[in-house]
């Protein structure tokens, strides 16, 4: 079991807030705001690809062949299983943690047919009528 | 003889979601209309100054550049830019014209100064821009005003700071100054108030913090610029950080300003927020002699 | 406790006919064998020395950007470097290993000192890179040392001034002496000195000026650092400009450095130097506190 | 006939130092140094487009089309009649003088077989072998 996996073969950062090595004198990467995951260092190097591939949906020709076979064309962008698990589980905040900004999700979860406040509702761990009632003005975004 | 000048900073939220609304004349439904009523009077201003020149202050949201080459400032010298496809298709806008001559003469004068801009000769704009630019005309002004697009890395730290940014506008407004020319130029800073996009803290947001951040933009911009980007995401949310945008604008004004606009509204996941301040003149200090 | 220092800086040409003849084992052929033997005192001193890094500053050559976004200043933090296709094919070479870890550390800490960088998360190396690094290790120890590169704009005015590029030179051994571990680094300069690659002042030289040049760099760099790109210009032609990559690795040096090898040769349109410099320790000032 | 023109319908940059209104601390723009055309400003947005087509020749499939169909690749990129005059000539110093950097010149000129000395020579007005007796060494470059 090496540093970045734990009990039952799960990566650490699912559960546990990630230390990014950085020091810097304009953020505190040591004490992250709560819920808050920078895409940078580490995080941004594993994201990368899967970042990549988020970037992709930006072409009509890849949102046609998303929908045509899906899984062929995670496959074929060489996506890990475990990247390809977070897609297939549409766990957003999974992403999150990866190492993958909110811009890239919004791009992959629109592919999806979810939008920003259903995505991120779902990254809070509610659901999107609970989430709702906490705003002011329903159809404003 | 004629000078350039800067006569006056905007500040207004870019949302694509904004822009979007006024494109599909939503903008009188009861849930827009409190952030459009703010746009209105950004619209009879800009009519009544006639600049010659728009600086808008924005940044990319993975449309116009990827991490595989980040850059921390860009800034555009195109003649003009084209509407990016940001994955669903170009907003029915017309290209927007740039300002070639001085866009250079800035490019220059900003790399003398020691800022590190990425020059861009073609540079299709996303909502960052368009957002913006889309609400402070109605459809036939547009484009009636060239504008030249900065772009600041708020995406993916390394971010410049606060400072960082605050100093980029008064470099832009000494070479402004040096301008030998009429160019009245109004500058833009873009950019949602408190809001946080990602992670068990998206929909984050503080009202207090919001317009104490108004009053401080306001009257004391140093203040801000002084703040850590880790201050800045505790205070209002991971993509607050995208506030240091408006202290572009901010340091491209006189020392003091006058307000004589000022809107906000929270419908949703961002505080979203307008305002006009004019500017009362004083140098940001000479440029450097050739 | 061990931690990051500079333990030297290399100069290098870096044009891609170098690192052809290498390629194609022309290094022992009359035309180039007084430049190559320039190369084995490199080879000897990095075998002996065993650096844990190599931060190696080049140019582009409009094969890793174009002008629609052309950074000033740019680095990559990818772990592996992909050979570039300049058009003719990539050179057998493997991939070039990069060091994340500080390179990400790099980026902060320049952007922190204010340094606006581009930062490339993906980044084939052209011969700007290529040439210096294949000279540098005989194949069998490629690539034994890992790289970072940094990619200065000396391509497309605005170019940063030699100043700004001795001061990158320093902020980055802040950030290389701030590094908790053990950490050898060596900083290469790369480029050519006299020449000139367009224009009817095609294949100027100033062999004079270059030895000049050498002198100054080893001795008195901060006199280059207040040259203008017009001087540099009128004393070596338009493309010595790219001097000011050499003041980069100066910069990241002691203010006095043991000169343990140096090499010139002008074959034909570019001059060709070489030098070792061993660092003799002295701070470049501390990094501000966290 | 208009500032850019001069007798004949030539341009003026062609015959004239084309002074760019750019002011630096770094660069007298006023005062170029002999012979040399710095690629910035109006001149660099005059040669945007044919540096862009001199870029496209690093993709093996643009020199087959080349090869195989210059002048219908020049016209589908949508070159000016003059931008196509400069490149059927050959005209070296014309493209430096209209705006191109050296670095696009040369991807184009090994289009035509014609090898950065070569070019160079040509730029300055002299033969290939007139530029070679001013050089110390033939064979390294
Ligand atoms: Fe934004
Ligand atoms: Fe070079």
């Amino acid at each position: 079991m090496d540093s970045k996996t734990q009990a039952g073969g799960r990566p650490r950062w699912e559960t546990e807030v990630e230390i990014l090595p950085i020091k810097s004198r304009l953020i505190d990467f040591e004490h992250p705001p709560a819920g808050t995951y920078l895409v940078t260092g580490r995080r941004a190097q594993r994201g990368y690809r899967f970042s990549k591939f988020c970037m992709s949906f930006m072409k009509p020709d890849v949102r046609a062949k998303w929908k045509d076979d899906a899984e062929g064309y995670m496959r074929d962008f060489g996506l890990s299983e475990y990247e390809k698990g977070l897609i297939r589980e549409q766990n957003w905040i999974g992403m999150v943690r990866y190492g993958i900004s909110p811009f890239m999700i919004f791009k992959l979860s629109a592919a999806f047919g979810v939008g920003q406040n259903r995505t991120g509702a779902a990254m809070r761990g509610e659901s999107y009528e609970e989430f709702m009632k906490t705003r002011n003005v329903k159809d404003a975004s | 003889m004629a000078r350039g000048r800067i006569i006056g900073g905007l500040g207004s939220p870019h949302a694509p979601s904004i822009g979007v609304a006024y494109n599909t004349g939503k903008h009188e439904t009861p849930a827009w209309k409190p952030l459009f009523d703010g746009y209105w009077p950004m619209q009879r201003w800009l009519a009544a100054k006639q600049p010659d020149l728009i600086v808008i202050v924005a940044n990319d949201h993975a449309n116009s550049f990827f991490f595989d080459r980040y850059p921390t400032f860009a800034m555009s010298v195109a003649a003009e830019h084209e509407i990016a496809d940001e994955g669903w298709g170009k907003w029915p806008l017309p290209p927007v014209p740039g300002h070639p001559d001085f866009a250079w003469q800035l490019a220059h004068s900003l790399v003398d100064q020691e800022f590190d801009m990425a020059v861009c000769q073609e540079f299709p704009l996303d909502h960052g821009c368009l957002t913006p630019l889309t609400c402070f005309f109605p459809p036939e002004r547009r484009w009636s005003v060239p504008v030249i697009p900065i772009i600041v890395n708020v995406l993916q730290p390394p971010i410049p700071s606060a400072k960082r940014c605050y100093d980029l506008g008064r470099a832009i407004r000494r070479t402004v100054e040096a301008w030998p020319g009429k160019l009245d130029v109004v500058v833009v800073g873009t950019g949602g108030l408190s809001h946080q996009l990602g992670g068990e803290r998206f929909g984050f947001n503080d009202t207090k913090w919001d317009n104490e951040f108004l009053d401080l933009v306001e009257t004391d911009p140093e203040r801000l610029a002084r703040m850590t980007h880790q201050q800045f995401m505790e205070k209002g949310g991971a993509e607050s950080v995208e506030e240091i945008l408006w202290l572009v604008m901010r340091g491209a004004l006189s020392p003091k300003v006058r307000r004589v606009h000022r809107n906000y509204y929270l419908p949703m996941v961002t505080g979203f927020a307008q305002v006009i301040f004019e500017d009362l003149g004083g140098e940001a200090g000479a440029l450097e002699a050739a």
